[in-house]
């Protein structure tokens, strides 16, 4: 099994919705974060102050698949959160030893079945 | 607005403060001065029921915040529409009896733009009867909201409606009858209460205990987690309570006079040396002086000078502050030996600063400051006022207290007054209203009320689909 | 202001509420109980727009938060600005003609503390002149800001300052002369609007929506994502409003009395009952009460009340409230078959309101309660008054859509009036202020504004650069 | 209050505004017009310093907002404190000499409901020295709090209000005294300060920056970290205080009349234009125009005009507004350059606004539009009037200077002025009042008060355990 | 050494917390995420707007480890935390190849060793 | 390539940041967490209620970083993340098997570069 680790602007996150659930993808867990990479700088003033921001709002996701998903999943991300812009962000896999349901108990990739779809893993 | 009601057992229909000495013979006139100034009171009394939304919602969890802010500005729609319609005809209606003011005054009937205020005929005031009724609604307004803090975090939403409806009509507004109305048999008796000590925070006290007994406690997760998810809003609610409550305490004068002005400078005074004193006593038992400290304190003290305001002077009304405060604060201290999960301290704060407030009435009242004759406390040569005040202080505990009783017995007999477990650990913001209290847009979808339209997510899959 | 100006086309000069009878030989004096209360009126006024801020505030985004909440707060400088030079003169200046005041009061020249406002002779009041020219401007300060909900998250800021003060100037001011100048088109034809429902609502709810026609829609991502950011802040910009309310609506009698109080009580029930309607219309359609319903609702009520408030009776308050609150709940749910983006509602919530009140102001204005025999509507034996009623509603509707166009395509063609995509999806507020509303402070650098000096960030390597 | 007293020197004892032609002959009453106006200010006056606190804790980081915060609110314990029980004397007191009141009214003694205040026989009000004192106790509480925006992020708590205490009795009290007693040395050299631009505001901004200096700069990681953490609350506290400032300002009239008009129109005038000037100050300098600056432009105009609101006509009132604005700005922007860190620009807004204002009252005050014939500046014939003015903002940052200086260096001997680095690092909420402005909830135990009870976290292995 | 990364209901969290405790795991980096599964939508509605909450509340816990704790840290995270309820959420394990103390420089295994407990790593 | 995770004191952010610049990393994702590990708790109390803060405030950072960067990246968060008190935090290195470009669908070394340094990635 593979852990995705996707890091994108946070209006493409509609989009990157829905092309992991046209595909079957509906396991996931997203988190805000702040991105620096190759982004000009926002100044902002607060009276005789000036602010750099260097650090861009992200949303990161982080979604476990099954080997057989891999490439559909990073496909289907790499579309849709592409603007074309510098700041588009970034894809991270790396390989995981284990998935545990928590409500069953499960392991590996029955683990990351949905509930009611006791289809093959994806 | 005692000051005008105490003339009446000595006999006295002359009032304070200046040029009002008209007979009964003299047409009653409206004084411009005297109607501005209840006016903008009314206003600033109405404040205080979104003031103590604040202060409430800032000390609840952000996952119930709009369901506590929620319970207080409901009661402005609820009171909006019963206060008119049968409340105020029951407090300040026909004197036939010491009880209830009768339904002479249902839906308002009969009242016009001239009317002028004179409590059928026994006092003579100088504003029009509409602003009166208005500036009472408010206090019927917010009374029945101070006890929601009690009962946040749990109680369904429309049970809560209902209970508020019936104790604004049932309990609240024949007790302000006995304590307000010239024939109401406590303020023949003499209570000394000039803006609501008992009809409105020790009403309101007792009644968030009973209340909650009946209720239950929260589950033991929301209790653990209830610490104040935003103490700016505490500091803005506590600001918007102690200005709006100038109008509360001064304007129960009824007049823009000297006593006004007695009352006001004591409802500066008090609450700024209770917060002092509050910060003290954590200061004394090892914490930090807490901002959360400072608001309560003042609020205790605006609860402890609220029946004693316009009777006492300004040095007594600091040792009101500071003495209410002390005994609130143990009192705080002590919950957790409770069985009763108030949940924001509902009885310390405003049963105990009631309490402590309307027998220190009792021991401070001195006309030789006020004026006013009628009102002399123990420092005064007048003991035997803090029998008088006790008696007030009793009658008022056990009318809310099986008054509140009652009606809840039967809204948990009729439609149960608890959200299930489940609703109560997704919080009630979300359950009862459907709503979150702050958002940052980013992961939940709008989708204009027209599900499956093109703006709604495409979700194609059947796995996809829960 | 209508309770004075009406007694002018029945040749009465007498004013309402006791001891105005001075007639033209009496010097006129100051009351100093009406000064008293219009001081503190317009103080309130002023607060209804940071309340309004906070309500559309807390409504809009939190990435366009500031923005939404400037466009309120600017409207204060520049009609502080335009009022006193020009827009009063438009609105209040010499009676010459029915459709505008003349520049006789540009720069307010002429006025001293010592005058008192009698509108060109005609009318006398008991106040000074420079208070009325106060208590108009905030209502003119309000008006243009109530459109911007309809505008937030894309309009050019710069083009948005011009727009309002052009609309201030050339749409508000002249709107003014017409319903509350003695010599006024429509006032002389006799419509009543105590308060402001035509000049105030009707036409902010109107030109709202004229405006975002041209402005155009949100982009999709930002209406998607459109779910308010801070709940807490929409009641308190809806409390901040309501209490503001108060001498918006009482104040308009201009004098502290029983017209002033019926007009205050009525701006108590009706937004209190249109606050049930809302929340019961939810429960209706399936939803749950909701936070946000009740801050609406009662938003709602206070805008239909508005032209009713002086001329009706409780309970006819109380059916004004809720018929609003039903009227306008349904266009919210329809307004996404609408074209215009309306980001914020203000035509179903301004606009409706305000048409739903004027036309029931002609239904239920009950002389018999008020005292205002010039104000009876279909209830008090007058059905021709809501034929009047119709006839200002459709005026103003028609003068601000072709108003608000022109000024709208004029502006767009001149300088422009959207933000680039790019600029609307960053969120206006870091777009068009350089700010963001909310900061934890830790990934930001401050830098003293001594770019390149010791405390900026140490870049050294070229491709760390950019 | 300086419209009653400018009578003074030239020894008319009539009062300006209508009816109060009463020789000393006549009895003085309480005018209930005035009266109620008053109470209402005063009122107004007191949301001030909630306000002042939105306004400085917005600005402030997440993690100092409450101690920011307090540092507000607790000066209004500690004036409601000290002010009647001595500071009132030592600025009101009898007449004895010009310099302090002197303690015969020591905790208020001898005065009653029925007091009317008359400062010592000399000028006659018509409101009863119970209002005149907490309107002035009102000014009282917010002049110190205004010092705390320098101070934030380390100054210990509790000399803090060590030093607001010690402040408000020998350095306010006494100032307070020279410039609006009736027999005040400043007073009697002819210096206009109609609403305390010197007593309030230069004091502030002067105290402010002697402290810092004494106290020293925050660390550089909070400095570098200081961005403000809520804007919303920074523009709800500029709202607030504006709304306020029209009792602070027309209410030091002592009555409702044209005078106090004047003062209230100039208060919505000047800060209005000092906003949209600021905006463009930013603009110029190629910034965009924030809402920050809306906000601070706002109340630069608001300190400006204080000193001058009741002399000058509404068109100086706009110029006064923009030259504060931009004065004020361009201190702003080098504020880098000094060795104070004024953290929160108390200087720079409060001394430098209060500066312009006080001297450009000098050149702008015109007794043409006022009708006070004492109050003549540059425009009205009388340019001697900026000299005087310059006297009393010497006098002032001279005495405030020392006096904050003294206070500073004797309480950093007793008990030290800052608190620990560790402690300014981790912020003061959590350091100096164990709290946190905001909480989720989620992460935190809240134990009742048990520790080691059955509700408190069970840790059971020895290495578990810190 | 391992890194554990679990998804849990938030209201799930003190008994996780305690459980941990109780097996001597003290280290610990938490934060708040939203993840989407199996879990029905929430429907909000603001005005005439449906908004569909797709994601739920979650907290994420990041637990470094040494292989001999592996076990007993997943079992006690996932008793813990188990509600029976679809939405309780996942456990995953990725292997670790260096884990460095900041405060020290202390490399892997002693790293993992809280202050003040020479014992052998967990 | 690797990913390094590090959990790290909010207020050394600026130093870090700093330190990695200097090093010509610029590639980084942030996020506030919470940590929990030797600290002291610290204690509040509201009314009569107290509480426990047993979580700390942190600030995690994840950088992927080609092998040749590893040890000067971690090298360089560590001094200058380090105050030498309990609480500095961790710094966690895995293995990462693959990392894309969102914006030009770049894949592993290629996707670290910066934009317009077409230098050796890092
Ligand atoms: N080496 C990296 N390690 C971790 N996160 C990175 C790295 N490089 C980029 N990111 C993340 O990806 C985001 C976008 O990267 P950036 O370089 O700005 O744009 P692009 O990928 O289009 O060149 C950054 O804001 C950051 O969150
Ligand atoms: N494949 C996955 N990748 C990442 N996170 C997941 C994955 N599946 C589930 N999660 C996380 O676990 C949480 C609970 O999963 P869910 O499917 O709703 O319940 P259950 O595990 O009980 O079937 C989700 O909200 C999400 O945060
Ligand atoms: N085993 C671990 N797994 C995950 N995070 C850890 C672990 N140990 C420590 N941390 C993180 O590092 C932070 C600092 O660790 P702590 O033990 O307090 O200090 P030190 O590293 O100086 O001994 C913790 O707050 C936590 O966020």
């Amino acid at each position: 099994m593979k852990l995705i680790t996707a890091v994108i602007r946070p209006e493409k996150l509609p989009n990157v919705k829905e092309a992991l659930f046209k595909i079957g993808v509906t396991g996931i867990t997203l988190s805000r974060v702040s991105g620096h990479g190759g982004e000009r700088e926002v100044l902002e003033h607060y009276r005789g102050t000036q602010v750099r921001l260097e650090f861009h709002e992200k949303v990161k996701l982080e979604i476990a698949v099954s080997e057989a998903f891999l490439e559909r999943t990073v496909k289907a991300i790499s579309s849709a959160a592409r603007s074309g812009e510098v700041g588009d962000g970034k894809i991270f896999v790396q390989s995981l030893e284990q998935v545990i349901r928590i409500r069953t108990g499960e392991n590996d990739a029955d683990a990351l079945t949905p509930v009611g779809t006791p289809k093959e893993g994806y | 607005m005692k000051a005008l009601k105490l003339a009446l057992p000595l006999g006295l229909l002359t009032l304070m403060g200046g040029a009002l000495a008209q007979t009964a013979a003299a047409a009653p006139v409206i004084d411009k001065g005297d109607t501005a100034f209840m006016l903008i009171a009314s206003a600033l009394v109405l404040l205080m029921t979104p003031g103590l939304a604040f202060f409430y919602g800032g000390l609840a969890r952000a996952k119930t915040v709009l369901n506590t802010m929620m319970m207080s500005f409901i009661a402005i729609g609820v009171v909006a529409l019963l206060w008119p319609l049968i409340g105020y005809s029951i407090a300040f209606g026909d004197l036939k009896n010491a009880f209830f003011g009768g339904f002479d005054k249902v839906a308002l009937s009969g009242l016009t733009a001239g009317s002028i205020w004179n409590n059928g005929g026994v006092i003579q005031t100088t504003i029009p009867t509409f602003v009166f009724m208005i500036f009472q609604m408010m206090f019927a307004v917010i009374t029945p909201a101070l006890i929601s803090g009690a009962l946040i975090d749990r109680m369904k939403f429309g049970s809560y409606i209902l209970f508020i409806g019936l104790w604004s009509v049932l309990i609240y507004a024949p007790l302000a009858h006995w304590v307000w109305s010239a024939n109401g048999w406590l303020f023949a008796r003499g209570v000394l209460d000039f803006a609501g000590g008992t009809v409105v925070h020790i009403a309101a006290g007792i009644s968030a205990l009973v209340a909650v007994l009946i209720l239950g406690p929260r589950s033991s997760g929301s209790q653990r987690a209830a610490v104040p998810h935003n103490i700016p809003f505490v500091l803005l609610g506590a600001a918007l309570l102690w200005f709006g409550w100038f109008g509360f305490n001064a304007g129960s004068e009824l007049a823009a006079d000297g006593v006004a002005g007695l009352a006001f400078i004591n409802t500066a005074i008090a609450p700024g040396v209770a917060m002092l004193a509050w910060l003290l006593c954590e200061v004394v038992r090892g914490q930090r002086p807490s901002a959360v400290g400072a608001a309560t304190g003042a609020v205790v003290g605006l609860v402890a000078i609220t029946p004693a305001c316009a009777y006492v002077g300004p040095v007594a009304s600091m040792a009101i502050g500071a003495i209410a405060a002390v005994c609130s604060f143990l009192v705080v201290q002590l919950k957790h030996r409770l069985a009763a999960d108030d949940a924001l301290d509902v009885f310390a704060c405003h049963g105990v600063g009631g309490i402590v407030g309307a027998i220190l009435t009792g021991v401070f009242a001195d006309s030789r400051v006020s004026g006013l004759t009628a009102a002399k406390g123990l420092i005064d040569g007048n003991p035997a006022q803090i029998v008088t005040q006790l008696v007030g202080v009793g009658v008022t505990i056990l009318f809310c207290a099986v008054g509140t009783a009652t009606l809840m017995f039967i809204i948990k007999a009729v439609m149960g007054v608890r959200v299930s477990a489940q609703e109560e650990s997704m919080g009630l913001d979300v359950s009862s209203h459907a709503e979150d209290g702050y958002n940052n847009g980013d992961f939940g979808y709008a989708t204009n009320g027209k599900s499956g339209s093109i703006d709604s997510p495409v979700i194609l899959s059947a796995n996809a689909n829960d």
